[in-house]
């Protein structure tokens, strides 16, 4: 052996204890269920107080659902992404993929309190969320044998793309500039500058540089010299 | 201003003497100063208290699910003190006892492990320096000028030296499963436990399963006792408090992978798994928030990146982007590391817009803000390695523009 | 002991169902951990507390005319953590205003100048990273075994990236005499006044006139605001809180190169100007002081340097001298720099000497200790470069030995 | 110029403040004199209480004056430097240059009020150290005008060479190993170990180490295993 006395075999409890992570192809997805109505009951009780109660608020996070239309489920694309008519991109609008949200709400959520939900609440839970984004109705329970439907009802399942170059270390780069060095073309004025506003929200800047040195730190907590 | 250039101090005064900070020895010249090992572990200066890592305010909701950024502004070559390093959590971080922390590697493997921290430091270690730097990194900035500093717009980037096994010998020492493993996941012992999916090659490359930084263990808000290293690969990659490793034949599309870190086109698609940090630059000093205190010389300094290689060159523009020179890069230039460049520069008082531009060892030259916008449109959040744009005022402030 | 490797804690139990902090999910990965920021400028762990610069007791009367070591024992790498930078001082430590932190050139120079720290970080810098270690570094084992661990053998050695403006241009700057310029003189601003004769070569080749340090400012212990940075050559010539340099035509024969930092010859004789640091290597783990628990693979690792320019190579012998392997040198390997070196080993359990011995770039191979005392005889104290020998006892404990 | 508005002359005094440095040949000597009576005063007003009424004390610093002899004074070279029949070397028997005591002195000491003595005390104070060594009589005053003849009585004034490899950095080396990589000639046994009184002196190797990882500090409050 390579590395002698280094290491040992994981048992078998130990493996189940620790590989929690659930694929798209539902690899690794214990067998169970949960009713949408259950769900509500966890949400309500572990989750709302965060998400909100239909899981629209944004106090503590982004919103969890909103933005997704009956004609996505059919589509598989949030058309919303594209004409950006919501104001925010919610999780159910961005995730194409169920077992994403079974993985997480199982591994890290309540946040106060990961991996203390039980097979079963994951599995309401996740039921409750789709059924509050309407892609489920009321009275399903969702479960390891009938996920694989659920995934094909995703409002975005088809929104995704892995066709791009920064995958791989040798991938193609999508941008392709050119270094000219001398007399380039260039707007004349800045074409955006930074809002008034947003001179002092940070803090005073003055006060986030060294008082010696090449330069000094702005005084932002007075408008800009002219 | 306290003190200014020694020649503006001269100027003050008819029939200069001198500098009483000359002239009258100052008191450390005249006592006994203070004992070694008065600090066993030393820390900063008292004068260099403004040079913090901070939040930026209404990026995100909760400071547990959030990001503290590097202060740029005020740090040389290319090494971030650990204490500075940039920190991004999501659901906070712990001290975690290393006699405790198990390291599990299981899946596609012959031989399903667990490695205490004793066991993973008696392994093969390498030691290899790295920047890192998160996916959101210069987000702010898609679309309209927004922060007024190049801590907020570029702060979540640091470099250190790392110091690990490599996480090819791990998998040779499971057994992993050469003819059908294409992905492993790496998988934090957090709350969060941040899941992160990784092609074999990269993982079989120059991936680190990292103890060691800047000399030292690893800190607690960089993941103490054990994080991956994935040199060139954004830094959510990077996985903290790393307790499990899986080997698989197919991605994982995990919840940092499949809502966040994912680049919205203009089309409404999504790109997933767009992991490499293309080549990148910024000027550090002078940057936004900054004051030129008088005309005359100035060392113009930045750093520059790519997560595909070495940088092969840095030009720096003057006049925003019409005329452009090629500046000096300090040693080491390291594959996949910070370099930091330097160029002279008379400011002659007038208003000018100061550029930097990377280009790296495959060619690829950074782009202008406006050509990653014309593939990739408003919304991407992710990857915007734009060339970055400081105005430098009549009065000697520095400011934050787009200028293409 | 507290954990142990996983192939000793299995063995424990029969039946071994699995380790309780696999099994039991620990508390960090089921509650929320603490917000971004928290630490503004952040710190190491909490289990880390053994590993600090310590004095030796004995080795000199006063702390303030002495020395802390940096504990290598417990390094990864090359970069030393700030915090943990030996420190040597003659006549204590300052925590200086830079705002009132004055530099001057004078002497052989048409133009005398005064430069405030606002002056010299405008001009041209370079950021490079080299060792600095203090000529009486392993001064206490020149005679017999002297000391418990490598942090007292070995732990006047430090390595860091400096950032600054190269002498060469302030010389330039200042019209140095080009045609009488032999010595420049360098003198701190502390008490003790530190001053030290530097050839015109040295001073025009890659001095810098430094005031970052790891990316940050130096540290108050290591001469902040400025520092010269002199690779190659001892500690003592890298003046702290640098006040002067002078460009003269004759060395200056100052107290601490007339009087200490000589190296006594046995015919009575003393070495005057004993400057570079010769090529030196130390394994720094497993060594003295420390205990192998077990049986089995180990990587044995550690430092090589050299004051003339890059290490070449560095052998590793587990059978006291007899027979050598070469070991792996961790990237970057860089000029008048720290070289980290790794090499696999499985220990039988047999008592076993450990030796490093490194190569330089001019072919120079790091001597015996019997043989430098061939030329040097006993009493030299300065520049020990000798191999050092770590005797790994059955018990799995190393110990300081000399074997040649 | 090439760096246009950084930096500025130095004026005449602020070279005169700082520009402090005597060399061997007494460029950089103040114009001045000082007894060796007034030095004793000096020594036992300022320096006694550190380095003792004779020089001889080594509570806070190796001591300063000792191991010459008149013998010595003649040569220039201190023979118990190659006899080794000292039990320590004292400063005034390894320095060879009388500008290193002065120019020290009056940069460094008083060692807790550096700077702080007069140019007269600079000179009748190294005058009495000299005294004490019995280089200089009682009546002695050193000045400027006959500093260099006292140089040529320094008891080591021959003990420096500078014919050595380590000064360039392109110097050349004293010492020649050579890399034997098998069977190389090694003496069975250590010659050398660490003394049992040594092993624990540095406090307990154990708090000096981590309590995880390949190794373990060692528990030096015991005895070593056997
Ligand atoms: C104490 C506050 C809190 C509670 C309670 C809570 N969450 Fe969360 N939730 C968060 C935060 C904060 C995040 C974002 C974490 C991050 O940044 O990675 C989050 C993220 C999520 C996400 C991912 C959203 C996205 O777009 O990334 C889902 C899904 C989710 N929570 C579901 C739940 C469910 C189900 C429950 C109850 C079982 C729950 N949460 C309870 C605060 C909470
Ligand atoms: C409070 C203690 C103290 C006093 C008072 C003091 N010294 Fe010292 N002296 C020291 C120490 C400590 C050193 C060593 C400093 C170092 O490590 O660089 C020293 C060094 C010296 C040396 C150099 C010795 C050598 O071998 O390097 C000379 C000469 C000397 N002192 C002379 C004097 C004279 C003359 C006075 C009075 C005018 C004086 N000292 C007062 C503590 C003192
Ligand atoms: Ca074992
Ligand atoms: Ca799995
Ligand atoms: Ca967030
Ligand atoms: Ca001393
Ligand atoms: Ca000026
Ligand atoms: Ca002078
Ligand atoms: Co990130
Ligand atoms: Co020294």
């Amino acid at each position: 052996q390579g590395y002698p006395n280094i290491g040992r075999a994981a048992t078998e409890k130990e493996v189940a204890a620790w590989d929690i992570d659930v694929r798209p192809d539902f690899k690794g997805l214990p067998k169970g269920s949960g009713t949408v109505a259950k769900g509500m009951q966890v949400w309500e009780g572990k989750c709302a107080q965060c998400h909100g109660t239909f899981g629209e608020s944004n106090e503590v996070f982004t919103p969890i659902v909103g933005g997704t239309t009956k004609e996505d489920i059919k589509t598989g694309r949030v058309a919303a992404l594209a004409d950006n008519k919501q104001p925010q991109r919610t999780t159910m609008m961005k995730v194409a993929t169920v077992s994403t949200l079974w993985d997480y709400i199982n591994r890290a959520m309540p946040w106060t309190a990961p991996k203390t939900l039980t097979t079963e609440e994951v599995y309401s839970v996740t039921a409750y969320i789709l059924n509050m984004a309407e892609v489920l109705p009321d009275e399903f329970t969702l479960s390891d044998k009938n996920i694989a439907e659920v995934q094909k009802l995703m409002p975005n399942r088809n929104g995704m793309t892995q066709n791009h170059g920064m995958w791989d270390v040798k991938g193609k780069p999508d941008v392709k500039s050119v270094a000219c060095m001398k007399d380039c073309p260039v707007g004349e004025h800045p074409r955006s500058t930074l809002p008034e506003a947003a001179r002092n929200v940070h803090g005073n800047v003055a006060e986030q540089n060294r008082s010696f040195g090449a330069v000094r730190g702005a005084d932002t907590s007075k408008p800009a010299p002219t | 201003l306290a003190s200014g250039s020694a020649l503006a101090q001269a100027a003050k005064g008819t029939a200069f003497e001198g500098d009483p900070n000359i002239l009258k020895l100052p008191e450390h010249a005249t006592t006994l100063g203070k004992p070694v090992a008065t600090n066993a572990y030393g820390m900063p200066s008292k004068f260099e208290t403004n040079l913090l890592r901070r939040e930026s305010p209404g990026l995100t909701r909760v400071s547990a699910a959030s990001v503290s950024f590097t202060p740029l502004q005020g740090l040389f070559g290319i090494i971030t003190p650990s204490g500075l390093h940039f920190e991004r959590h999501h659901q906070g971080w712990y001290d975690i006892d290393p006699a405790t922390h198990r390291f599990m590697i299981n899946g596609l493997v012959k031989n399903p492990k667990v490695y205490t921290m004793d066991d993973l430091m008696r392994l093969p270690s390498v030691s290899r320096m790295h920047f890192i730097e998160c996916g959101a990194n210069t987000a702010m900035e898609w679309g309209n000028v927004a922060v007024p500093t190049v801590q907020y717009s570029h702060g979540m980037l640091s470099c250190s030296e790392f110091t690990g096994v490599p996480l090819s010998v791990l998998l040779e020492d499971a057994g992993y499963d050469k003819k059908n493993a294409k992905f492993i996941l790496a998988e934090g012992g957090d709350g969060s436990g941040m899941t992160r999916t990784i092609s074999i090659e990269r993982a079989l490359d120059d991936v680190i399963v990292a103890w060691g930084m800047n000399g030292e263990m690893l800190r607690p808000e960089n993941g103490y006792p054990l994080r991956l290293v994935v040199p060139g690969v954004q830094g959510v990659s990077w996985v903290k408090w790393l307790r499990r490793i899986e080997v698989g034949d197919k991605p994982y599309a995990t919840k940092d992978e499949a809502i966040h870190y994912i680049d919205a086109m203009p089309d409404g698609m999504y790109r997933q798994y767009t992991s490499i940090q293309e080549c990148k630059s910024v000027i550090t000093t002078p940057s936004s928030g900054q004051t030129l205190l008088d005309k005359g010389f100035y060392n113009i300094t930045g750093l520059a990146w790519s997560g595909r290689g070495k940088v092969k060159r840095v030009d720096v523009s003057v006049d925003g982007g019409r005329n452009w020179r090629t500046a000096r890069l300090e040693t080491p230039v390291l594959s996949k590391c910070l370099t930091r460049f330097n160029i002279d520069w008379v400011w002659d008082g007038s208003p000018v817009v100061l550029q930097s531009r990377a280009i790296d060892e495959t060619g690829y030259v950074q782009p202008k803000i406006n050509e990653l916008r014309a593939v990739r449109g408003t919304k991407s959040i992710y990857h915007n390695n734009a060339i970055q744009s400081w105005k430098v005022a009549e009065s000697g402030e520095v400011s934050n523009v787009q200028v293409y």
